[in-house]
C-alpha cells in the first residue's frame, strides 16, 4: 500500500489532482457550514458582481449567492457522479465477468448487447432516457448510468478473459474451488486495477454529462447542480459573467482532478506501463 | 586489428535499480569471421551490451565509460546521423522475438527493401529481395515478399529479420537470442544458417544466448556474464570442457545431461494409476457473426498408460497437444472423446461436483512462476487454500503449509509474504507445496522448469526428483526440453500435431528413436555432440 | 353611459380607410422622413411556430408573422377603439343586434383570386367557429350572417354582446380564402402549411430552423404599399444570439419575448436602437400563480391571502422583469376596458402572511414548515423558471415547503387542463375586455378540463352572477358597474396570486419606422413600415 | 485483408448493421412504450385538449388498441420503409423534418471530426516525438484542459471572446439569409459561421484524440519491430512516419468509429448554442416540446449514422490492418 502511495506521490498531476479532489469533497461537506441556510435563498441583490455586497463570486438573477451556489453544487455533481458510476459499475462489472469468465454463447450474447448500447448515440439516449421518465436526479442517475456501463464490460470482460487464463485461476480449479470463490478471491481482485482507474474517469464523465443535461434543462429542478448554474447564467453571459464563469470552472477543475487522479492510479497501479512513460 | 573492440565498457542502469551499472567494465574482441557468444544468464546484462553496441540503449541507460571501436572508430563518439548510415549497413542485428520483431502493417518484402533504400540501394530492391529471401532458405521468395508478417510461421519470420539484416552484407551481425522463441527443429535450422552465411561471407558474429547446448553448436569463443561483467573469457573449447571461473563451472553442471544412460533405471510398479484412450480435443476458433468456425484438432487419439511411481515425459514442440493433454487429465479442458480411467474410474464423464474428490488425488504444477500464484494472497493462504476447500480446518491446513514450506526449502517466514518478493525458483518451489498440500498420487507438472534460469532449474529439477523419491509420487511430466525429460523422466511419449508418435522407456526412446520425428527432435537438440563435464561439490544455491 | 358608446361608435364611423395611412405619413413626416420604398425587415421568430396560419395555431410567433399574409376586418387602437382593415366602415344597430361590415373593393387574395364577403361569412361562421374555441361562446351567439352583396357582411346576434367588435382583430378573427379551406379538413389543408392572405406580405419560402421568407404583395389593396420588399424571420432560438443580433444589426426588429428583461436596460442605452413596451393594450398579458383550490390548504382563502401577501410584487417588476410592466392590482389589468383602480390587493407583508396562516390553523412544524405544495414549472423558458424559483423561496418565507416539477409543455398543458396539479403560474390575454379574457378564469360554468378555462376550479355564486351582468348588460356604464363589484369581491378572495401586468418589449433600431401604430403593436399588417435611409 | 475476400466481409457486416438497425427500432418502440402515458396521451397533451373521444380516436389511428407484438410489427414495417412517424406539433412527418436538417448537421460534425482527427493526431505525434519535453507538456495540458471542460461552455466562451469581444465571427445560424447570397459567397458565408461551432464541437475529441494518439505513439515506439528498423539504419522521421504513427492509427480509427454517435451527441449542445440548424437543434426544440416522435425519430437516425460510420471504420480497417479477421 505504501509502494502504491509512493508511486503514486511520484506523479505531481496526480498528486494536485488529489487535492483539487479533496478540496471539491471538502466543499460539498462543509457547504452548509460555509454557506448557512439554503442556496436558493435570495441573499441579496441580483446580478452583483463578484467581491461586491459580501458575495464572494457575486449573486445570480434572484440575488442567491453564486458562491453558496457552487458549494451546494458540488454537492449535486459529486452524488450525481459517484452513484451514477457506483450504478454503471454494477452492470458492467456484473455483465463484464459473466461474459469474460463463461465465454461461450454467454459472452456472445453479452458482447452484442454491449457493442448495441455502443453503438447508440449515448448522449442522446440520456437525453431521451430524461425526457421521457421526466427530470429528477433519479432519472437522471439512471440514465447517466445506462449510457456508461458498456466501456466497463468490455473493461472487466477483457480483464477476466485474460486472468481466466492465468496459471493461478487454473491453479485454483485444480484445487477443486468453486466458479463464484474463484471469480470473488481470484480473479476479481485482480481486475480491480483498471476498473478503479475507469471509475475515477467515469465519475469525471457523468459530472460533465449532468452538466450537459442540466443546462439543456433536464436538470433537477429541486437540486442546485452546476449544470443548472451554468445553464441559468447562460443567457446573462455578458450581463452577469461571473454565472457562468465560475460553475464551469468548478466543472473543470473536478473533472481536471478526476482525471489526473485516474492516470496517476493507473501508473501506480500499473507499474510496467509507468516505467513506458519514464523512459521517455 | 580486430572488427569490433569494447573495452571498458559501462553502462549505468537508472538510479534505484538493483545495481548501479547494468554492464561493468566489458572487454570484448570480435574478428571477421568469427562467432563470439555472450552466454549468461536474464539478468546478466549480455543484451544490453549488445544494443550498447548498436547504440540502441532504451532512453535512460547511458554509456558511462568505455569505447567500442568497430573498424577503427569509436561508435559511441560518432554523430547519430554516421551511426545511422552504419546501422543496417555495416552492422546489423537480429532479436529474440519475430513474432513482433516485423512491422505488422508492412508486407515483408518492403520491410527487407526499405533497409536496402535507407542505404541508397533501393534500386536493383525488385531483384535483391527474391534473392535475400532464397538465401535464408524460404520457399517461394516472391510470395513471401508479398506477405504480411502475420502470415509467417516464427522460423520463416526469424529468416526475414536475417535476410534483412544481411541484406547489405554487414560486417558484423549482432543475433541476440535470436532462437530462444523458436522450436528446437527451427533453432536447429537458423543456427545452421547463421552458420552457413557467416561462414560464407566471413561475418563476425555476436551471439547473445542463456542456453549452452547452443553455445557448444555454434561459438568460436565463448564470453561468460555475470552481473554486468564479463568473468570468463576464451575459445569455445577451452570454456565449455575446462571452465576456470566457478560461475562458469556451476552454469555448466546445472547442464542437464541429456543422456538418460547416466543415470540407472528406477524400479516402479506395474500398477496402473492413470490410463487415456483415445482421447481427442478439438479447438474451434469462433467465425463471428456469419462467418464459418474453424476446428483445430489439439489431441488426436492419444492413448497412454502411467504406472504408479513412474514418471512419464510428454515431449515435443510449441502447437504439438502435450499442455492439452495435461489439461485434458486434470479437467482444466473438457476432451470431447476417449477415456481418462484413474484407478479404474472415467473421469472424462464426471460432473463438476462428481470430480472434486479426484481434484485431492491430481495436482498440478504449472510452467510460469510469475502467473501461477495470485498476486494478492500470501504465500500461506495459497497453500492452505486447497485443503480449507477441501473441508480441512484452518488450522490443520496452515500448520501442514508451514511443513510443506520447509520441505520445499523455504524459511516458515514466507507464510505471511506475497508471491512478488519471491524469485522465480522460489515460486516454483511455492507452486509445488501447493499442489502437494493436496497430499495428491499423480501430479502433473506442465513445463515446470522451462521458465526458469539454467541454474534454478538444476535445483528445481533436483527437488522434484527428491520429493518423486520421498512420497512415492507418480509423475506425468511435459516439457519442451529433451535434455530435462531424459534427466527426471522413466518412460517418454512424444507429441506430433496432436498425435503421439512414439513412446517407450526413455533410454530406449532417446537411444534408438523409431519414428522419423523423434529422430529429427533428438537431432535438433543444440550441442548435441558436447557433454558437459560433471563437476560435483559445486554450490549452486547461492546463486538465488 | 349610451353616450360612450355613441362617441366610440361615432369616431370610427367618420373614419374612412385612408385615415390610419394618412395618420402615420403624417407622423412620419411630423419626425421629418418621408416614407422610403424599398429594404427588407430582418427580424426574429422565436420559438419557431409550427405553422403560419392563424386560427390553426395561435402561439404568439405564429400571431405576429401571420398578421403580416392574414388580415382581419378591425384593428384597434391602444384605447382599444376600432380601426378600419379590410373592413372599411361598419354600423351597428341601436338595440346593439345587426353589425354590417362594408368591405374594402379591389381586395385579392395572394393567388390572385378577389376576396368578398363570402370570404367573411365563411371565415366567421365556420373557420374561426371550429379552429377558436375561445370565440365558440360569442359566434354561438350569432343568429343570422348574411352577404347583403359581394362587399357587405351582416350579422345579427341573438342578444345584444357590447365586446362584439373586439373580436375582429386579425388576431382573433382571422379571415381566410373561402376557396382554400372549404370541405377541408381545416388543420390540415394545403393553405395552413403554405398561408394566403389578403395581406401587404406573401409567404415564399421557409427553411425550418433557420428562416422564414415574406415578399412584398405586388397586388396589395393600398396602393402604393407596403414600403418594405419583404421580411426576413430569422429562427434564433438563443437569447444571447438575439440580444447579440438586435445589437450588431443582424435584425432591426425584435418582439414578444424575443430579448430577455435582463437585456433591455443594455438595450435601452444603445443610441441606435429604440425600446418600447407599448403595442400590448389589446392583450393585457396577466402574469398569475395558479393554485388549485381542490388542494386542502388552498380551499381556505386565509391561505391564499397569506400567500398573495408573501409576494412582494415591486421586487418582482424590478428584479425579474427589470421593469418591464407593473405590479398587478387585481384580476384586470390597468390597460383592459373597466379597469377599477379602487380594487387593490393588501400589500406585501411577510408577518400578517404568517399570522394570517396561523389562524388558519396552519402552525409551523418541523423546520418551521407548515405544509407541503408542489408547483408545476411552465416550460416556457428562463422568465418562467425564475419566477418559479422566486415562488418557491417566497413560501417558504412563510413555511409552505414549495417543491418544484419540471415538465414539458405537452404534459403541462395537459396535467393543467386535467387539474392534475397543485400550483404553477400562468399568463393569459385579456383581449381588452373583463368578458373576453378575464370572466374564462372564474366562472363555475368555465370550469371544465381544457387550458385557460376555470381549471384552478374557483366557484362562488356572486362573481358569477357578476360577470353575468358585465356579459349582457347593454351598456358600458352597467358594465362597469358590475365589474367594479367583481373586482373588489376577487382582490378579497384571492383565487389566484396575480403578480404582474407583463409589457413585452419591442426592440428596433431607429430606422425602422411607423412599427407600433396600434393597440396589438407588431400584430398590425406592417403596410406602412419602413426602413429609413 | 484479401481484395476478393472484400464482398463477403462487406455483406456479413451489413447484415450485422441491418440487425443493430432492427434492434434499435426495437428499442425505440419500447421507449415510447416506457413513457408514462401512452403516446396518445402524450400527442393529446401536446394539442392541449384531453377529451376522452378524441383520445379513443388517437389510440385507434395509432393501432394502440391492437396487441403489443402486432403494434410492434407495424413500427418495424415503418421504419423500414423510413417512416418515422408524424411530429404534431410541426404538422410534418418526422422524416422530412430530419431530412431538412441532416446536411447542416453532416456539415458541422463533419468539419468537427475533420478537425479532431487531424488536429489531434498532429498535435498527438507531436507530443509523442518531444515526449518529456515543454512541447509535450504544453500540449498535454492543453489536451487536458479541453478534455475537462464542458463543451457548451467552450462555446459559451468562444462566442464572448470571438462575437462579443473581437467581433470577428458570427456567432449563431449557419448562413446570413438576409445578404441572399449565392455561388462561392454562401460558401464563404457558410464557412464563417461554421468556425465556432465546429471548433466548439471539434475541440474535445481533439483533445481525445491527441490523447489517444500520443499514448498510441509512446506504445507503438516501444515495441520491437521500431527496433528492427532502427537497428536497420531507419532515419527518424521515416520511422515515426512509416513504423510508428501508421501502426498507431489503428486505435485511434477504431476509436474515431466508436466515438461517432458522441460527436453527433455533442452536436445537440453545440447547434443549441450557436443556433445551428441540425437535427442536434431540432432534437433541443422537439426535447423542449417534448415531441417524442421527433426525439425517437432523431434517435434512431443519429443511431444509423453511427452504424454507416461504424462499417466505414470497419472497413477502413480492414484496408489497413491485413491482420483484420475478415469473419468479423
Amino acid at each position: 500500500m505504501s509502494a502504491f502511495l509512493r508511486r503514486f506521490a511520484r506523479n505531481r498531476g496526480a498528486v494536485v489532482g488529489a487535492v483539487l479532489l479533496v478540496l471539491v469533497i471538502g466543499m460539498a461537506l462543509f457547504a452548509p457550514l460555509l454557506f448557512p441556510g439554503s442556496p436558493w435563498d435570495m441573499a441579496g441583490a441580483p446580478f452583483q458582481p463578484p467581491g461586491e455586497d459580501g458575495m464572494l463570486l457575486g449573486t445570480d438573477s434572484l440575488g442567491r449567492d453564486v458562491a453558496a451556489g457552487i458549494a451546494y453544487g458540488a454537492q449535486v455533481s459529486l452524488i450525481v457522479g459517484a452513484v451514477s458510476t457506483a450504478v454503471a459499475l454494477l452492470i458492467g462489472v456484473a455483465l463484464g465477468a459473466v461474459a469474460g469468465y463463461l465465454g461461450g454463447w454467454a459472452d456472445d450474447a453479452i458482447m452484442r448487447f454491449t457493442e448495441f448500447f455502443q453503438t447508440i448515440p449515448s448522449f442522446v439516449l440520456a437525453i431521451l432516457l430524461v425526457a421521457i421518465f421526466t427530470p429528477s436526479i433519479a432519472s437522471i442517475i439512471v440514465a447517466i448510468a445506462v449510457v456508461s456501463w458498456p466501456p466497463v464490460t468490455r473493461v472487466v470482460r477483457a480483464e477476466f478473459l485474460s486472468l481466466r487464463n492465468r496459471e493461478f485461476v487454473q491453479a485454483a480449479e485444480v484445487l477443486g474451488k468453486r466458479p463464484l470463490a474463484i471469480v470473488l478471491t481470484d480473479i476479481l481482485p485482480n481486475a480491480l486495477s483498471p476498473i478503479i482507474v475507469l471509475a475515477s474517469l467515469m465519475t469525471a464523465t457523468a459530472i460533465l454529462l449532468e452538466s450537459s443535461l442540466s443546462f439543456l434543462g433536464l436538470g433537477d429542478p429541486n437540486m442546485m447542480s452546476w449544470g443548472f448554474l451554468i445553464g441559468s447564467g447562460r443567457s446573462v453571459i455578458r450581463l452577469a459573467w461571473w454565472m457562468s464563469v465560475f460553475p464551469g470552472l468548478a466543472i473543470f477543475l473536478t473533472v481536471l482532478a478526476l482525471n489526473l487522479v485516474g492516470e496517476g492510479l493507473s501508473d501506480a497501479l500499473n507499474p510496467r506501463l509507468r516505467k513506458r512513460g519514464a523512459a521517455h | 586489428m580486430s572488427l569490433l573492440e569494447v573495452s571498458g565498457l559501462t553502462v549505468a542502469l537508472p538510479p534505484g535499480g538493483d545495481r548501479p551499472n547494468a554492464v561493468e567494465g566489458i572487454d570484448l574482441t570480435l574478428d571477421a569471421g568469427e562467432i563470439l557468444c555472450v552466454v549468461g544468464e536474464s539478468g546478466s546484462g549480455k543484451s544490453m551490451t549488445a544494443n550498447a553496441t548498436m547504440r540502441l540503449l532504451a532512453p535512460g541507460l547511458a554509456v558511462r565509460s568505455g569505447s567500442i571501436r568497430f573498424d577503427g572508430r569509436d561508435l559511441l563518439r560518432l554523430p547519430e546521423e554516421e551511426m545511422r548510415r552504419l546501422r543496417g549497413a555495416r552492422l546489423a542485428m537480429i532479436f529474440q522475438e519475430p513474432m513482433t520483431a516485423l512491422n505488422p502493417l508492412m508486407r515483408v518484402g518492403d520491410q527487407i527493401a526499405e533497409a536496402l533504400r535507407v542505404h541508397g540501394a533501393g534500386n536493383d530492391a525488385a531483384r535483391r529481395v527474391p534473392e535475400l529471401l532464397e538465401a535464408v532458405n524460404l520457399p517461394d521468395p516472391r510470395a513471401i515478399a508479398r506477405s504480411h508478417p502475420f502470415r509467417l510461421s516464427g522460423g520463416q519470420r526469424q529468416r526475414v529479420m536475417i535476410a534483412m539484416a544481411l541484406a547489405l552484407e554487414p560486417a558484423l551481425l549482432i543475433a541476440d537470442e535470436p532462437t530462444t522463441a523458436l522450436d528446437v527443429t527451427t533453432q536447429k535450422q537458423i543456427l545452421t544458417l547463421i552458420r552457413e552465411i557467416q561462414q560464407r561471407r566471413g561475418t563476425g558474429v555476436m551471439f547473445i544466448t542463456h542456453d549452452f547446448g547452443v553455445v557448444a553448436e555454434i561459438a568460436d569463443r565463448v564470453a561468460v556474464m555475470q552481473r554486468g561483467r564479463i568473468v570468463e573469457q576464451g575459445p569455445a573449447a577451452q570454456v565449455l570442457n575446462r571452465p576456470e571461473h566457478p560461475y562458469t563451472r556451476a552454469l555448466i553442471a546445472a547442464v542437464p545431461q541429456g543422456h538418460a544412460a547416466a543415470r540407472p533405471a528406477r524400479s516402479v510398479s506395474t500398477e496402473t494409476i492413470l490410463q487415456l484412450s483415445g482421447v481427442r480435443k478439438t479447438y474451434h476458433r469462433a467465425g463471428g457473426w456469419f462467418g464459418k468456425g474453424v476446428a483445430v484438432p489439439a489431441v488426436a487419439d492419444a492413448d497412454l498408460v502411467l504406472h504408479r511411481g513412474e514418471t512419464l515425459g510428454v515431449v515435443g514442440e510449441s502447437g504439438s497437444g502435450k499442455s492439452t493433454l495435461a489439461r485434458c487429465v486434470i479437467r482444466l479442458v473438457t476432451p470431447e472423446q476417449g477415456e481418462i480411467l484413474f484407478g479404474g474410474t472415467d473421469l472424462r464423464p464426471l460432473s463438476r461436483n462428481a470430480w472434486m474428490p479426484y481434484r485431492r488425488q491430481i495436482q498440478m504444477v504449472f510452467q510460469d512462476p510469475f502467473a501461477s500464484l495470485n498476486p494478492r494472497r500470501t504465500v500461506g493462504e495459497a497453500i492452505a487454500e486447497g485443503p480449507i476447500t477441501h473441508g480441512v480446518p484452518r488450522d490443520t491446513a496452515l500448520a501442514k503449509a508451514r511443513e510443506l514450506l520447509s520441505l520445499v526449502q523455504l524459511p516458515p517466514e514466507a507464510m505471511n509474504r506475497y508471491p512478488h518478493e519471491f524469485s522465480g525458483g522460489q515460486r516454483q518451489r511455492i507452486g509445488i507445496a501447493r499442489a502437494l498440500a493436496m497430499e495428491p498420487q499423480l501430479l502433473i507438472a506442465d513445463e515446470p522448469v522451462s521458465a526458469l534460469d539454467v541454474s534454478v532449474q538444476a535445483q528445481v529439477l533436483a527437488l522434484l526428483t527428491d520429493l518423486r523419491e520421498r512420497l512415492g509420487l507418480t509423475m506425468l511430466f511435459i516439457t519442451h526440453d529433451l535434455r530435462v525429460a531424459a534427466e527426471i523422466c522413466d518412460r517418454v511419449a512424444v507429441m506430433q500435431r496432436g498425435r503421439i508418435v512414439e513412446q517407450g522407456p526413455t533410454e530406449q526412446v532417446f537411444r534408438s528413436p523409431r519414428h522419423p520425428y523423434t529422430k529429427a527432435l533428438l537431432d535438433s537438440v543444440p550441442g548435441r555432440g558436447w557433454v558437459p563435464p560433471v563437476a560435483h561439490g559445486i554450490d549452486l544455491a547461492k546463486s538465488e | 353611459m349610451e353616450l360612450t358608446r355613441r362617441n366610440l361608435l361615432g369616431a370610427t364611423l367618420g373614419a374612412t380607410a385612408a385615415a390610419p395611412v394618412l395618420m402615420s405619413a403624417g407622423a412620419a413626416l411630423a419626425q421629418g422622413v418621408t416614407p422610403r420604398r424599398g429594404g427588407m425587415l430582418t427580424t426574429i421568430l422565436n420559438p419557431e411556430p409550427p405553422v403560419l396560419q392563424i386560427g390553426v395555431n395561435n402561439q404568439t410567433p405564429t400571431l405576429i408573422a401571420g398578421t403580416k399574409i392574414t388580415q382581419g376586418l378591425l384593428q384597434f387602437t391602444p384605447k382599444l377603439e376600432p380601426l378600419p382593415q379590410l373592413a372599411k366602415s361598419w354600423t351597428v344597430s341601436p338595440d346593439g343586434l345587426e353589425y354590417v361590415f362594408k368591405l374594402e373593393e379591389n381586395v385579392t387574395w395572394h393567388d390572385g383570386k378577389p376576396f368578398t364577403a363570402d370570404d367573411v361569412v365563411f371565415s366567421v361562421m365556420q373557420f374561426n367557429r371550429e379552429v377558436a374555441p375561445r370565440l365558440r361562446g360569442v359566434l354561438a351567439g350569432i343568429a343570422e350572417a348574411t352577404t347583403p352583396d359581394p362587399h357587405t357582411a351582416r350579422f345579427v346576434l341573438k342578444q345584444p354582446f357590447e365586446p362584439f367588435l373586439l373580436c375582429f382583430d386579425a388576431t382573433a378573427m382571422p379571415i381566410v380564402a373561402k376557396h382554400l379551406f372549404e370541405g377541408q379538413n381545416f388543420r390540415t389543408a394545403p393553405a395552413v402549411q403554405h398561408p394566403v392572405g389578403t395581406g401587404p406580405f406573401r409567404f415564399v419560402e421557409w427553411q425550418r430552423g433557420n428562416f422564414v421568407r415574406m415578399e412584398r404583395y405586388e397586388g396589395y389593396w393600398k396602393p402604393g404599399k407596403p414600403y418594405l420588399d419583404g421580411i426576413l424571420w430569422r429562427i434564433v432560438p438563443d437569447g444571447q444570439s438575439r440580444r447579440l443580433a438586435i445589437e450588431s444589426g443582424q435584425v432591426v426588429m425584435t418582439t414578444a419575448t424575443d430579448i430577455e428583461p435582463f437585456d433591455i436596460p443594455a438595450l435601452r442605452a444603445k443610441p441606435n436602437l429604440a425600446v418600447t413596451t407599448a403595442g400590448w393594450e389589446y392583450f393585457s398579458p396577466l402574469f398569475w400563480y395558479d393554485l388549485n383550490q381542490r388542494v386542502g390548504p388552498l380551499a381556505d382563502k386565509r391561505v391564499r391571502q397569506a400567500m398573495s401577501m408573501a409576494l412582494d410584487r415591486n421586487f418582482i417588476v424590478q428584479r425579474l422583469w427589470f421593469g418591464l410592466g407593473r405590479p398587478a392590482t387585481g384580476p384586470i389589468a390597468s390597460t383592459t376596458r373597466f379597469y377599477d383602480a379602487t380594487a387593490k390587493l393588501p400589500p406585501f407583508d411577510v408577518a400578517k402572511a404568517k399570522k394570517l396562516l396561523d389562524e388558519a390553523g396552519h402552525k409551523p412544524g418541523a423546520g418551521g414548515m407548515r405544509f407541503a405544495l408542489k408547483h408545476l414549472i411552465p416550460p416556457y423558458g428562463e422568465i418562467w423558471n425564475r419566477m418559479s424559483e422566486y415562488f418557491r423561496q417566497a413560501m417558504r418565507q412563510i413555511g409552505i415547503d414549495v417543491t418544484l416539477e419540471s415538465t414539458d409543455a405537452g404534459t403541462w398543458a395537459s396535467r393543467v387542463a386535467n387539474w392534475d396539479y397543485e400550483t404553477t403560474a400562468n399568463v393569459l390575454y385579456q383581449f381588452g375586455d373583463p368578458t373576453l379574457g378575464v370572466e374564462r378564469s372564474y366562472v363555475t360554468s368555465n370550469i371544465q378540463k381544457i387550458t385557460f378555462t376555470n381549471t384552478a376550479g374557483y366557484s362562488n355564486p356572486r362573481v358569477d352572477e357578476l360577470f353575468q351582468a358585465g356579459r349582457t348588460a347593454a351598456t358600458a356604464a352597467e358594465r362597469q358597474k358590475a365589474f367594479s363589484e367583481v373586482q373588489h369581491l376577487l382582490v378579497e378572495e384571492v383565487p389566484l396570486l396575480w403578480v404582474v401586468e407583463v409589457a413585452y418589449p419591442t426592440v428596433t433600431d431607429k430606422k425602422l419606422r411607423n412599427v407600433i401604430q396600434t393597440g396589438t403593436g407588431v400584430h398590425a399588417s406592417f403596410d406602412d413600415v419602413f426602413l429609413a435611409s | 485483408m484479401d481484395a476478393s475476400r472484400l464482398p463477403g466481409f462487406l455483406l456479413r457486416r451489413l447484415l450485422k448493421s441491418a440487425l443493430v438497425i432492427v434492434a434499435i427500432a426495437i428499442c425505440n418502440f419500447l421507449l415510447i412504450h416506457a413513457a408514462p402515458g401512452d403516446p396518445a396521451s402524450v400527442i393529446a397533451g401536446q394539442s392541449g385538449s384531453a377529451d376522452p373521444q378524441f383520445m379513443e380516436q388517437l389510440r385507434h389511428q395509432f393501432g394502440l388498441d391492437r396487441p403489443l407484438h402486432v403494434q410492434l410489427g407495424i413500427y418495424l414495417r415503418d421504419v423500414l420503409t423510413l417512416d418515422l412517424g408524424f411530429s404534431h406539433r410541426q404538422q410534418m412527418p418526422v422524416a422530412t423534418l430530419i431530412l431538412d436538417r441532416l446536411p447542416a448537421t453532416l456539415l458541422l460534425t463533419g468539419a468537427a471530426f475533420l478537425l479532431a482527427v487531424s488536429g489531434g493526431v498532429a498535435l498527438g505525434a507531436l507530443a509523442a516525438r518531444r515526449a518529456g519535453t515543454w512541447a509535450d507538456s504544453a500540449i498535454t495540458a492543453l489536451a487536458l484542459t479541453f478534455y475537462a471542460t464542458p463543451l457548451f461552455w467552450v462555446g459559451l466562451m468562444l462566442v464572448l471572446l470571438f462575437s462579443v469581444q473581437l467581433e470577428w465571427l458570427p456567432s449563431f445560424g449557419m448562413s446570413d439569409p438576409g445578404l441572399d447570397l449565392h455561388g462561392p459567397a454562401l460558401w464563404w458565408d457558410v464557412a464563417q459561421h461554421l468556425v465556432l461551432p465546429a471548433l466548439t464541437l471539434g475541440l474535445f475529441y481533439l483533445a481525445v484524440y491527441a490523447r489517444l494518439t500520443r499514448a498510441t505513439m509512446l506504445e507503438v515506439a516501444d515495441q520491437d519491430f521500431v527496433k528492427t528498423a532502427r537497428a536497420k539504419g531507419v532515419p527518424e522521421g521515416r520511422i515515426l512516419r512509416a513504423h510508428i504513427l501508421r501502426n498507431a492509427l489503428l486505435p485511434v480509427i477504431t476509436f474515431a468509429g466508436i466515438q461517432a454517435g458522441q460527436l453527433i451527441g455533442g452536436s445537440i449542445l453545440v447547434e443549441t448554442v450557436f443556433a445551428w440548424p441540425g437535427i442536434g437543434r431540432l432534437a433541443f426544440d422537439a426535447l423542449l416540446a417534448r415531441d417524442y416522435a421527433v426525439l425517437l425519430g432523431v434517435f434512431f437516425c443519429t443511431s444509423v449514422m453511427v452504424i454507416v460510420l461504424n462499417l466505414a471504420t470497419d472497413l477502413l480497417y480492414a484496408v489497413v490492418d491485413p491482420r483484420v479477421e475478415v469473419t468479423g
